[in-house]
């Protein structure tokens, strides 16, 4: 059993804090250093996983990419393998990798015969748009909803968004994405059909990657209305899971909030309940509903996937199940470095995010 | 007989990202077969550390602990030393103190079993700690906190240990079930003829009970003597605080005595005597220099 | 832990017949189904009717005939799938919690790479690795799963290392296997079959996501997920995805009603240790 | 003059009777010890003054504030007597602040909505009463955070808070209890001190028969909800009358046993 120290010692050590000894030195820098140290070490570690996982397991991408007279042909295939740098020891060609990563550059598609950059360049924006219009609608829909549900705990309200919540836990997505496509497209010809925006536009010109803000910021208002109108149904039928989740979520946030001690203080001061709600409750509330909306932000870019195949979205989803299925190490490799890129950029936000609801995180 | 030894005993806690916290900076202290310490002081002031460091769950970072003539060794993954057997401790918390999926007489039976006792039930030391015989069929959670501290204690008993430890074990309790509590503690352990060792923030307890009293500020023992004595002599400005700020249930409304300032942060204890911040007393050698001695480590009580 | 209460929960009991009917669809699919699930014999493309209540696909084939015998794929894989990571994640993570230092290290530094990536992803280039097939997919699903566990199992573990039966059990001279057997898994086994519980539902999305993208089940076998997918070629003939994803809609909702009802009935800092990290 | 009576006050939760007729009577300038083992109902006494008994608890009796029943009153009416005219103390100001607030906002903002002070004025009555509960450096503890300060700082800061709108009656629910001895001296004597001052009532709920000997004018020993004896502290500590204080008393590690 390691050595721990009694939570007397605990005490004493965070209670005993003398005065203005923590507003030293910028502790909001250090901590942020910190996180930044920690996520470096564990993008080398992604970059190390896509790696092996991409080359330790069976299945050879010379049989996936060559056609099967090519392959009978040793030369051909020793030169496709040199070519791709598949010849060298793994160690040898992970440095390559890794190398080749530091300096942004992460190979040629062994599909699109395009630079992997290129590729993720088009398809990043494209998935980043749809996953954050989602965890919005996820955040203000499940919080609310989670609200009124801890506030009206035990009545009719509560028990309905519990089932619904659940419900929305429970549905496949490719399913419900291929039902809200079948019948407000194909039935009801409400929602405009598969893409980012009308076919017969042209996208606006780039700044952020995002249809709906360069359009706005170009000024194209029909563009920006196609395109909002294009990304409503995928954004909400991926948010549908995040919004169960984080209803569930939030209330039992609020709920055990609500029995704290330093509530019941508030009311004995006579604050009214809205203050109480929003200052006392909510705060407290946020810092776990933060880090279960950043977990599940992993989730949705899951759903990216299985939803971009139903509404051709040109997403990183679509590219990263092409990639896989037909082998394109470069490509899957890419991919992995992105989601786990924007895996650490989700935990660092949410850490920024604890730090400036709680006073205790920044002031450590 | 001397049977516990702590010699310049120092613990420190380490936690990633926050200075090293020195719980204990050099205490010593012996309990002898039959006798009963009580160890006391505020909290933060060390004397759980202390107490856990006895028991190895917590290694010394430097100093010494002996036990019945073997040093006390950290308790790691492997089993715990067999000439240690002999060193148990009840804890603070009787709602954490037994296993909530055993039931209580197999609980007991782990003690008899470690002192390799075959004849004893544990239906005996129920009946040692004032429990009737049929609890042993029972789950902790049937039993009142007063009840749990009782099986606990009857559970580190059937060890037959020489040096019993209780942490704070009458804390959690209500006032009417402390005193008793502690007696319990004091004359089962006497009877055996084990050594007690019972920390405590509450000196009007340990008053009762114990035979010495070690008085614990910031990671160091400032005074130990015979209970009586300092109850009626304390001569540490700290203990006289300490008494001082006891009110007493006499009805007479006497305010306690107020001890100025707080505790200072153990990770960065103040230069020279560590109570000198807060003493009334104060002169310029406490300001200075440590005073390193006992069994009073004040400058006022410097032996010749 | 009061589960008998929990039990009495309405929507435990909704959930309980639901998972229950299904099982039996499963076992009993050769009695109960109309028609074989593969024969090809119907009308093509044949909307909901008398003979064929579900329609039937684009080779003729019975749709509830084929979502009856679905079951007998889907419910009896997840179950394996979410055992073998409750054991393996489980006992990954006691043992990450208990010893601590360099085994907790590398057990959990693992675990946050695993962690870092979407699961889908990272079970599809598994799954594409390891070729497409329903045992592959199930493989795949337990590299991404077992980390949840580890990390609940380690929390727990933890928590109860500390708590003084233990420490008292080990001054008392217990082995550390023996402190882990009786002290520390029994009290960490009651959150954990509620998150298995929990569990299953995600399980069987992922699996039969897997098998939507055409990484798992391979035709023709009758599995609700590629019977998604083939219904998204012919899909205005509603009928053909429409029921197999109602199938995995009640199952998962079943699975989820049961663990939600139990896991109010733990107390609420084991169950939101559950909910934050069993995502 | 008595600020507030209670009388005959009942509270049962979920069927359970948890005060069964408990009558109190606080006065101006004096303290009012209520002791009694846990689960004696001292602390829900103490609560239902303010109305902030558990989700689901009913009452009856009467709870006179001057001329008007607390017990009766709308919720908004309570409301502004909460905080305004009767305040509260908890037992752990480690969890009766909010961590995440600064000292200075949870000192003003009950201010300004029952005062109606503007944020400069309340700051300044913040301030006021920092140095009043002897907190060192007031214009730097402000705008600091619970967690920066030591337990009995803390509570100060929260005897500060209660005190910030004037009340008439300061209900405190052993508010020495999570504190050590030495620390828990200056508390009761800042509340000793605050009470004779400031002319409050004071309602001082504690199991701890020492803190009720060195504080209280009056005592009432409570047991499984009623009031068994109540009287002036020298005759309940040192002559009670009823059986069950004579055991409390007895239980303890005094000079008798």
């Amino acid at each position: 059993m390691s050595p721990t120290s009694s939570s007397e010692d605990l005490k004493g050590d965070t209670a005993r804090r003398k005065p203005g000894r923590s507003g030293s030195r910028s502790p909001l820098i250090r901590f942020l250093a910190r996180r930044v140290l920690t996520a470096l070490l564990l993008a080398v570690g992604i970059t190390l996983v896509t790696f092996v996982l991409t080359n330790l397991v069976p299945g050879d991408p010379v049989s996936a990419n060559l056609g099967q007279r090519a392959l009978g042909d040793p030369a051909i295939v020793a030169q496709w393998r040199a070519e791709h740098g598949l010849d060298k020891p793994l160690p040898q060609q992970y440095l390559m990798h890794l190398q080749g990563v530091v300096q942004g550059d992460l190979g040629t598609s062994q599909q699109s015969h395009r630079p992997v950059m290129d590729d993720l360049a088009e398809s990043v924006p494209a998935t980043l748009e749809l996953a954050g219009a989602a965890i919005l609608i996820s955040l203000v829909a499940g919080v609310a909803f989670g609200v009124v549900a801890a506030l009206r705990r035990d009545r009719l309200s509560d028990h309905l968004l519990r089932v619904l919540s659940l419900i929305g836990i429970s549905v496949p997505t490719f399913w419900l994405a291929l039902m809200a496509f079948y019948v407000f497209f194909y039935r009801l010809q409400v929602t405009p059909g598969s893409g980012r925006i009308d076919p017969t536009m042209s996208p606006p010109p780039q700044v952020t990657g995002l249809y709906t803000i360069d359009s706005a910021l170009a000024g194209q208002w029909d563009v920006f209305a196609s395109a909002v109108g294009h990304l409503i149904t995928p954004a909400l039928v991926l948010a549908l899971y995040t919004i169960g989740l984080l209803t569930r979520f939030t209330r039992s946030a609020v709920l055990e909030v609500l029995g704290q001690d330093y509530v019941r203080a508030a009311r004995a001061k006579g604050l009214p309940g809205r203050v109480i709600l929003f200052r006392y409750v909510l705060r407290s509330a946020l810092v776990p509903i933060i880090t279960v909306a950043g977990l599940a932000f992993g989730s949705l870019l899951s759903g990216t996937v299985l939803v971009e195949a139903i509404f051709a979205w040109p997403g990183v989803g679509q590219y990263a199940y092409k990639s896989a299925t037909t082998l394109d190490l470069p490509a899957v490799m890419g991919v992995g470095l992105v989601v786990g890129g924007v895996y650490l950029v989700i935990n660092l936000i949410v850490d920024v995010l604890y730090g400036v609801i709680d006073p205790r995180v920044r002031l450590q | 007989m001397t049977l516990l030894t702590v010699d310049d005993l120092v613990v420190e806690h380490r936690t990633p990202g926050r200075p090293l916290v020195r719980a204990v900076a050099g205490a010593s202290l012996t309990v002898a077969a039959g006798e009963v310490v009580g160890l006391v002081g505020e909290s933060g002031c060390g004397k759980s550390t202390l107490a856990r460091a006895v028991c190895g769950l917590n290694p010394a970072a430097s100093g010494t602990i002996t036990f019945d003539g073997h040093p006390v060794t950290p308790l790691g993954l492997r089993r715990r030393n067999r000439a240690l057997a002999g060193i148990q401790m009840v804890f603070q918390d009787p709602y954490a103190s037994l296993n909530p999926r055993r039931r209580v007489g197999a609980q007991i039976a782990d003690g008899l079993r470690t002192a390799g006792d075959t004849v004893t039930a544990p239906a005996d030391l129920l009946e040692r700690v004032g429990l009737p015989r049929d609890f042993a069929g029972r789950h902790p959670h049937e039993f009142s906190g007063g009840q749990r501290q009782r099986i606990a204690i009857a559970r580190a008993l059937a060890a037959r240990p020489t040096m019993l430890i209780g942490d704070e074990p009458i804390s959690a309790l209500d006032a009417s079930a402390q005193a008793q509590v502690a007696r319990l503690m004091r004359d089962l352990a006497v009877e055996s003829g084990a050594g007690l060792l019972f920390i405590s923030h509450d000196l009007s307890v340990v008053r009762l009970i114990a035979d010495r009293i070690a008085v614990m500020y910031l990671g160091k023992i400032v005074e130990v003597g015979r209970t009586a004595e300092v109850w009626a002599d304390p001569r540490h400005p700290y203990t006289k605080a300490l008494l001082g700020a006891i009110p007493a249930p006499d009805g007479a409304g006497v305010l306690p005595a107020e001890l100025s300032g707080d505790v200072p942060d153990p990770a960065d204890p103040p230069p020279g005597c560590r109570f000198h911040p807060r003493c009334p007393v104060a002169m310029d050698v406490c300001r200075e220099r440590e005073p390193a001695f006992g069994p009073v480590a004040c400058w006022l009580h410097e032996p010749a | 832990m009061k589960l008998p209460q929990a039990w009495r929960q309405p929507l435990a009991i909704v959930g309980g017949v639901i998972a229950l009917a299904w099982i039996v669809i499963a076992l009993a699919a050769p009695l109960l189904a109309p028609h074989d699930p593969l024969a090809q014999d119907l009308p093509r493309l044949a909307s909901p009717g008398p003979g064929h209540w579900f329609g039937t696909d684009q080779l003729g084939r019975d749709i509830l005939s084929r979502v009856m015998y679905g079951a007998r794929l889907s419910i009896p894989l997840t179950l394996l799938l979410v055992v073998l990571s409750v054991l393996i994640g489980g006992l990954l993570g006691a043992c990450a919690g208990y010893f601590g230092k360099w085994v907790d290290e590398t057990i959990m530094r693992f675990a946050d790479l695993v962690f870092a990536f979407p699961t889908i992803i990272l079970a599809m280039v598994v799954a594409a690795a390891l070729g497409a097939s329903l045992t592959n997919a199930v493989l795949a699903v337990l590299v991404v799963a077992w980390p949840a566990y580890a990390r609940v199992t380690r929390g727990l573990v933890l928590g109860v290392r500390e708590r003084e039966f233990v420490v008292s059990g080990r001054l008392l001279g217990f082995s550390a296997w023996r402190s882990l057997r009786v002290d520390v898994l029994p009290n960490v086994t009651g959150p954990i079959l509620v998150l298995a519980t929990l569990d299953i539902g995600t399980a069987l999305l992922l699996l039969s996501g897997l098998s939507f993208l055409g990484l798992g089940a391979k035709p023709p076998s009758p599995e609700w997920g590629a019977m998604v997918a083939s219904g998204v070629e012919v899909f205005d003939s509603w009928w053909v995805a429409t029921f197999p994803g109602l199938a995995i809609l009640t199952v998962v909702l079943a699975f989820n009603f049961l663990g939600d009802t139990l896991r109010d009935a733990l107390d609420p800092r084991t169950a939101r240790a559950i909910k934050e990290r069993a995502l | 003059m008595s600020l507030l009576a209670i009388s005959d006050l009942k509270v049962s939760i979920g069927g359970k009777e948890i005060l069964r007729g408990v009558d109190l009577d606080l006065r101006a300038g004096r303290v009012h010890g209520l002791a009694g083992e846990s689960g004696s109902g001292k602390t829900m006494t103490g609560l239902a003054v303010l109305g902030l008994l558990p989700h689901g608890a009913r009452t009856s009796g009467r709870i006179a504030l001057g001329e008007r029943d607390l017990l009766a009153m709308p919720a908004k009416e309570l409301n502004t007597v909460r905080g305004g005219e009767v305040a509260m103390v908890f037992q752990d100001p480690a969890t009766s602040l909010h961590p995440m607030l600064s000292v200075g906002r949870q000192l003003t903002e009950h201010m300004r909505h029952h005062l109606g002070l503007d944020k400069k004025q309340a700051r300044a009555r913040a301030l006021e009463l920092l140095g009043q509960v002897r907190i060192p450096g007031p214009e730097g503890a402000i705008d600091r955070y619970p967690h920066q300060f030591s337990g009995g700082m803390r509570q100060r800061i929260a005897i500060a808070i209660a005190l910030a709108c004037s009340p008439k009656v300061l209900i405190a629910d052993e508010p020495t209890t999570a504190l050590d001895v030495t620390v828990q001296a200056g508390v009761l004597r800042l509340l000793r001190g605050l009470c004779d001052d400031l002319g409050l009532a004071v309602l001082l709920v504690t199991h701890d028969l020492g803190v009720m000997s060195a504080v209280a004018d009056e005592v009432s020993v409570m047991k499984e909800g009623l009031v068994v004896e109540t009287g002036p502290r020298g005759q309940v500590l040192r002559d009670p009358t009823h059986p069950y204080t004579r055991a409390l008393l007895e239980s303890l590690p005094g000079e008798t046993s």
